[in-house]
């Protein structure tokens, strides 16, 4: 199948990802590789629990998760990621209607909400270390910020893969090239959305108890 | 590889059912998101609250669970036929995270006196 | 683009491996990689057992034998066995369920690059001030405590292979998964190709904690990280959970796509079909699946309690069922068969003896208060070379044997071939035979030296003189490998005579596309069915002859991972004060590596086709004749 | 009948097995001549386990024979094309189940062992006057040696470890540096030294060491914790209750010792060089009671005397006593202490007969 074909809303296929054998191969790798990455963070969270308010005789009350984390900021924060994950499901809606203008458009939403989380992360992490909870700090610390850190790599990861599939496209228009590509985009998008769900279930919300 | 071309030749009636099929299932999706905030809006209460962890704990617990499912089925589209073997690796990863976090919460610190 | 490759000079060749997304190729640059770091991981085994020839003996010293122990360890298991796996992995898996390449060739490239580049790095420890010595597991307290960049080689140079392996597993699970041929149903994929989709599907799911463990270690040791320091609370016993969350399946992805190598070879040479091929089906899934709940096994004596051992214990002890369904399969295979004793095969009857008695006591390890005893003696060292080198090691040079052939049209000498297996096989047994007794009779494991009288003399001097035979069986090998590259005598299509699976049906030499037209699979075994059949063919086409659509070669996987390798210096370098340039090393090979990625993405790359013409003319030019088959 | 005929077989087999076994290692080292309730529990399973082992072996050997002997091409004929038989579901049933009920004979007594070894809750067993009714040892494993402190007792030594016989003895174990690992082969199965946990076990001395080839059991270290984990053994003692306590009571009387007059200039220079800095000289534990990992910094010397090797691995005699003092860090490379080549050689020769007078044992 000629992969730059043009298409019209009426003849573009019902799975545009998964049209041509280079989309199918790409949407099984991809779905396979965010199976990996849930026991990779597996593996984050089980270190982070087990280290979970350890430290030295010397840390302090102050730096325990009590103490530490402050809930509204996380539920804005919440709010921001779980809401992206929505618009990012009306481009793929609208990509499967063939629209591309509403597609990039809500990509390009999809990138400003990840971008407002970000940037709300950075602010909280910057607070915690101005507060002396730094990376070094103590074993909890440093599992603390390598799993949310981890999970916020991956948004800014998200973000410059997202835009940067705008930017590609913009010329080029929807076809069964790239559709498979904005399709794995915003899987991995939502795949982000569900590490969130249980860093705020597991780190704050168990952790503010 | 040599494609074989499957030209999608729909006529209106077809195209108009796709498009209606299609927006439904967007309707579907929003009633999804719309429960997904108000799950995490419960247990952000809940946490708030100040009720007993022994409570509190296992149902945030169950409503991450309710909202991985619902990101997993009904915005990645697991629920959709053809599915089954990315099912099976997604669950197979998910049985491996629980063995895993079961392994650290209990063993790792088997001596908690010291 | 010209597909057709005429003679070309030394360097074109050379660009040509460096770019090349056919698997074949790639096949054969993991066979080449795999021996090299083979026959190095085989020179530290031979120093080590010359340094433990005598007691009291000084030939190395402890810290270099350590070092010694070390990268043996490592380099077997990362870079020689499991490059060699991939090797026929690339070479057959393919060609078994008639597939154009795999899913991704670009990412096939990559992964070699990767694991290659690694492979290297690790290496070039020996030369930049000491290779790891904290064991091929590391535990945390003591690589912690290491000095030097030893241990920094180990986790940046693991790291970076490991991504390698990791893009090779999901590659290989998609290929299978996406690219069968018609009627190549689940139940009707030869067993190596079974083996092969468990065994990266164990990749998939092992290979992570292993990569968060050593992004752990390296946090702790250049950004001040404390997760293994318990004066700031940290805990060594995550890194020994993590290591072995990934060790434990690791050791059976190793030996999966072995025992797939070896039903190939049982079946061809009994001229019979596997026995129970949908039990052996069942049992790689089990021992898959398995593997993942065992893992404390390796850590009986770090005191997690009675319960957990036991539970571990009993679990562990399972894995023997499925294990033993298959070794019974492969008897009874045999058993009503007609048995030709070929080189392959003689691997094969060698091997179920050895890899019996290593999972045996693999079991006996299994029992938990046995353990206790057991553990870090050498009887541990036994077992794992008796199902490593007896189960793996005879794998691979009974299909290196079996599919020289496939890859590059000639046959290995017989006659040397059989001198190969005698001497590496009774060397084998004479070096680890012994070791359960020095184990029992308290000699640990990792030790540099031994004192004299302990009564262990003997059986080092045993062990030693076995490991100088199987080191004369595998030069005796190259030696016949090189005999057969000079002599090039062509053996063209089924060489073996009794060839079962697709990739036997292929024409020789492989066009470069492989299959003309894409076949069509009308059962287990689908050549011998045709063959059976009286089909000269050797194939049943399930399409016409037409165009076929080709992936471009690119240069970008090598230069993504040279510019991860010179990060990788930098990240190493960045630990030390006295080394302000690293950052530049750090920067610019990651964006050397930002730049191929940008390239990649940032172009459209959707390959080339090769018009039927252009398949006749490369047919007319391999096989003299039109259709090719004879 | 058949079951009988089988228990037959395993006896045999084990007999032969236990005699093979046993002939082979050092009674003061090797896990086949356990010496000790442990121990013995450990071979015993080992013995099980070998049977079936040897049992599966030989099933799979004869099958495997008959069907290589039967079956060559070579003996059926070149051209035969044999049948192409799918499988058998009998034969499934049966090879799952016999390995099962296998494992399940090993099982069993595994899982009783483990529970059995792991239970240590007679070390807080006490008597009617609040006594530990048991004897603990907290083992500190360091880079290269070991310290084995006797929390209830009061005294503190190290390098070789001084128990009495036809008890639980109970550890207490810890690293204080890199994971080690305590294993004395011919008493019993080996337990980590981690740095984190405290990792508590038993184990129990059957027979005096006395009789043994150098009058002790040998103690490794089995895990792999630097250049000189193969240096890092201890030696163990094992006394009548009678005589242990008799080394006790001298142990706790070890401070403020009397200094033999001939050796008084060794002492001097022991004290002159620093040595006193890190290494005590009395057999008085120090270590405070809520800490685990004792903090010293050399091996305690006050039993020096009473030794069978310097530093582990050298013969102990005064030469060697010098030896290791000029040449510490190329006899055990990586390890914590000081070399001393600078010193005058008579000055090394008064302090190692110093060291070699500093006893419990002797009069
Ligand atoms: C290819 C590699 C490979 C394979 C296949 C295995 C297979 C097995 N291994 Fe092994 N193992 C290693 C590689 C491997 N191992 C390595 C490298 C180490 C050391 C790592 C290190 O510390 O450096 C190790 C260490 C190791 C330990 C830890 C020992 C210790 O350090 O204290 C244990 C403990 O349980 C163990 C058990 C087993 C078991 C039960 C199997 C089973 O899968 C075996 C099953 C097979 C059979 C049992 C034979 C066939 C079966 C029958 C004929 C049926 C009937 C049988 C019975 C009823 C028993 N292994
Ligand atoms: C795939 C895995 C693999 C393989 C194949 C081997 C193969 C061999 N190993 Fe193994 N070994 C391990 C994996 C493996 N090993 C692991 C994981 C450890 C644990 C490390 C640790 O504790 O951390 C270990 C540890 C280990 C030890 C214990 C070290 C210790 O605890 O102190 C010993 C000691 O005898 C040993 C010996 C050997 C020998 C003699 C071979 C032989 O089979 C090797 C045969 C090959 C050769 C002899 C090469 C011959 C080639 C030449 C001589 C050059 C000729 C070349 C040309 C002509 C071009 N190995
Ligand atoms: C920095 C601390 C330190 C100083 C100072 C020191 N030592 Fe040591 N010493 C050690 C350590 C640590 C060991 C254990 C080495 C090993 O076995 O790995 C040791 C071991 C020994 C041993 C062997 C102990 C045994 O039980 O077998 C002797 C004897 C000894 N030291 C004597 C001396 C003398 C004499 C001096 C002074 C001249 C001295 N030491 C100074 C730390 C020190
Ligand atoms: Cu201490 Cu090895
Ligand atoms: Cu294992």
């Amino acid at each position: 199948m000629d992969m730059n074909k043009q298409f019209t809303a009426q003849t573009w296929p019902d799975h545009p990802e998964q049209a041509t054998l280079e989309g199918k191969n790409k949407f099984v790798g991809f779905w396979i590789f965010l199976a990996c990455e849930v026991v990779l963070f597996a593996s984050l969270f089980a270190t982070y629990l087990a280290l979970k308010n350890r430290g030295p005789a010397s840390m302090g009350e102050e730096f325990t998760t009590q103490n530490l984390f402050e809930l509204p900021l996380v539920f804005v924060m919440t709010m921001v990621l779980l809401t992206s994950s929505l618009t990012s499901v009306y481009a793929m809606y609208h990509m499967k209607n063939h629209n591309f203008k509403g597609t990039q458009t809500w990509m390009g939403i999809t990138v400003i909400l990840g971008a407002v989380f970000l940037a709300l992360e950075i602010y909280e992490f910057n607070h915690y270390v101005h507060l002396g909870f730094h990376y070094s700090q103590s074993a909890f610390s440093s599992a603390f910020y390598t799993l949310v850190g981890t999970h916020g790599a991956h948004v800014l990861l998200g973000l410059c893969w997202i835009s940067s599939l705008i930017i590609r496209n913009s010329k080029r228009g929807l076809n069964l090239y790239n559709a498979p590509k904005y399709y794995v985009a915003a899987l991995y998008w939502h795949f982000i959305d569900v590490v969130w769900v249980f860093i705020f279930t597991v780190v704050y919300l168990m952790g503010a108890m | 590889m040599a494609h074989h071309e499957e030209v999608i030749v729909r006529n209106t009636t077809e195209f108009q059912y796709e498009r209606q099929r299609r927006a439904d299932q967007m309707k579907m999706q929003v009633v999804t998101f719309a429960l997904m905030i108000f799950l995490t809006l419960i247990a952000f209460i809940a946490v708030n609250a100040g009720f007993s962890p022994y409570y509190v704990t296992p149902i945030i617990l169950l409503f991450a669970g309710i909202q991985v499912v619902l990101q997993l089925y009904y915005f990645m589209h697991m629920n959709e036929k053809n599915m089954g073997l990315i099912s099976f690796f997604m669950w197979s990863g998910i049985f491996i995270t629980f063995i895993t976090m079961l392994c650290f919460v209990t063993i790792i610190w088997w001596n908690t006196a010291w | 683009m010209s597909s057709i490759a005429n003679k070309k000079g030394f360097g074109a060749t050379v660009w040509d491996y460096m770019t090349t997304v056919d698997h074949k190729k790639i096949g054969v640059m993991y066979l080449i990689a795999g021996t090299f770091f083979f026959v190095l991981g085989g020179i530290e085994a031979m120093l080590m057992r010359i340094q433990l020839m005598k007691p009291n003996n000084d030939f190395v010293s402890a810290g270099f034998f350590n070092e010694l122990m070390t990268m043996h360890g490592t380099t077997m298991i990362f870079l020689a066995a499991m490059p060699l796996l991939f090797a026929f992995m690339n070479a057959v898996v393919p060609l078994q369920i008639g597939a154009r390449d795999v899913a991704f060739p670009f990412l096939n490239s990559l992964g070699f690059w990767l694991f290659f580049f690694g492979g290297i790095f690790l290496n070039l420890s020996w030369f930049l001030g000491g290779a790891p010595d904290a064991g091929w597991t590391s535990y945390a307290s003591l690589s912690l405590y290491s000095e030097g960049h030893g241990i920094d080689f180990y986790v940046l140079g693991l790291q970076v292979s490991g991504a390698g392996t990791l893009i090779s597993g999901i590659n290989f699970l998609v290929t299978i998964v996406n690219m069968r041929a018609p009627g190549m149903t689940y139940m009707r994929m030869p067993l190596f190709t079974w083996t092969t989709f468990v065994s990266s599907a164990l990749i998939v799911f092992a290979f992570p904690p292993l990569t968060i463990g050593l992004a752990l270690m390296l946090f702790d040791r250049m950004f001040g990280a404390n997760f293994f320091d318990h004066t700031m609370g940290g805990n060594t016993i995550i890194w020994e959970h993590l290591f072995w969350i990934f060790g434990h399946p690791e050791v059976y992805i190793l030996v999966l796509p072995a025992f797939g190598l070896f039903s190939e070879i049982f079946a061809t040479f009994s001229r019979k079909r596997l026995f129970g091929y949908s039990s052996m089906v069942f049992a790689t899934i089990l021992i898959g699946f398995l593997g993942f709940m065992v893992w404390a096994h390796h850590m009986f004596t770090v005191g997690l309690g009675a319960t957990a051992n036991a539970i571990f214990a009993v679990a562990t002890m399972l894995i023997a069922v499925p294990t033993g369904m298959k070794v019974f399969n492969w008897l009874l295979t045999m058993w009503g068969g007609s048995i030709k004793v070929t080189v392959p095969m003689l691997y094969a009857l060698g091997f179920i003896p050895s890899f019996v008695a290593g999972g045996v006591t693999g079991v006996m390890q299994a029992a938990a208060p046995l353990d206790y005893q057991l553990h870090d003696s050498y009887f541990i060292v036994a077992h794992f070379h008796y199902v490593i080198v007896g189960g793996i090691v005879l794998a691979l040079f009974g299909s290196a044997h079996y599919y020289w052939p496939l890859m590059f049209n000639q046959m290995l000498s017989e006659k040397l071939g059989k001198v190969t297996f005698w001497l590496f096989f009774i060397g084998f047994h004479c070096t680890f035979f012994v070791q359960h007794f020095l184990g029992l009779m308290g000699m640990p494991r990792r030790v540099s030296t031994y004192d004299a009288g302990q009564g262990l003399d003997l059986f080092n001097m045993i062990s030693t003189v076995g490991a100088v035979l199987m080191a004369i069986g595998v030069i005796t090998l190259v030696v016949n490998v090189v005999i057969t590259a000079v002599k090039n005598e062509k053996v063209g299509r089924d060489p073996w005579g009794d060839g079962r699976t697709l990739e036997w049906a292929i024409p020789q030499p492989v066009p470069f596309y492989n299959f003309r037209q894409t076949p069509l699979v009308r059962g287990l075994d689908t050549y011998w069915i045709e063959k059976q059949e009286g089909n000269e063919e050797g194939m049943t086409y399930a399409e016409p002859l037409s165009d076929i659509h080709m992936p471009n070669n690119s240069i970008l996987p090598f230069m993504m991972t040279v510019g991860l390798f010179i990060a990788s210096f930098g990240a190493l370098y960045n630990m030390d004060a006295d080394k302000p340039w690293s950052i530049y090393l750090l920067v610019g090979g990651l964006g050397m590596l930002f730049v191929c990625m940008f390239i990649r993405s940032f172009k459209d790359d959707h390959g080339y086709h090769v018009h039927v013409e252009e398949i006749l003319a490369e047919e007319e030019r391999l096989y003299g004749k039109k259709g090719g088959n004879d | 009948m058949m079951r009988k005929f089988k228990k037959w077989r395993l006896v045999a087999l084990l007999a032969t097995m236990t005699v093979f076994l046993t002939a082979c290692g050092e009674e003061y080292l090797s896990t086949l001549t356990p010496a000790g309730k442990v121990g013995q529990e450990q071979f015993n399973l080992l013995l099980l386990a070998t049977a079936i082992m040897a049992l599966v072996i030989i099933v799979v050997c004869i099958i495997y024979f008959i069907s290589f002997i039967k079956f060559r091409r070579s003996v059926i004929g070149e051209d035969v094309i044999p049948k192409q038989v799918e499988g058998s579901h009998t034969l499934e049933v049966i090879w799952t189940v016999i390995p099962i009920i296998l494992l399940l004979i090993l099982a069993v007594p595994t899982v009783m062992a483990t529970y059995e070894l792991g239970d240590t809750s007679g070390m807080d067993a006490v008597d009617e006057n609040g006594d530990k009714r048991a004897l603990t040892v907290n083992v500190t494993a360091k880079l290269y040696w070991w310290e084995f402190e006797y929390p209830d007792l009061g005294i503190v030594t190290s390098q070789e470890l001084v128990v009495p016989t036809n008890e639980n003895v109970y550890f207490n174990l810890i690293a204080a540096d890199v994971k080690h690992s305590f294993w004395i082969p011919a008493v019993g199965g080996k337990m980590d030294t981690n740095v984190e946990n405290l990792n508590k076990f038993y184990l129990e001395f059957s027979e005096e060491s006395a009789r043994l080839k150098d009058g002790v059991f040998y103690g490794k270290c089995a895990e792999l914790c630097g250049p000189s984990h193969a240096l890092m053994d201890f030696k163990v003692k094992t006394l009548k209750r009678e005589d242990f306590n008799a080394w006790v009571t001298a142990m706790q009387n070890t401070q403020n010792r009397t200094v033999a007059a001939d050796v008084q200039a060794g002492e001097e220079a022991f004290v002159a060089n620093g040595c006193i800095a890190c290494h005590a000289t009395d057999a008085i534990a120090t270590t405070p009671d809520d800490a685990y990992a004792s903090n010293a910094l050399g091996p305690n010397l006050a039993t020096f005397g009473d030794r069978n090797r310097v530093a582990g691995v050298l013969d102990h005699t005064e030469e060697e006593v010098v030896n290791w003092l000029q040449n510490s860090e190329t006899l055990k490379p990586g390890n914590l202490m000081p070399m001393y080549d600078d010193v005058p050689k008579e000055e090394l020769e008064a302090i190692a007969a110093y060291l070699m007078s500093l006893s419990v044992e002797q009069e």
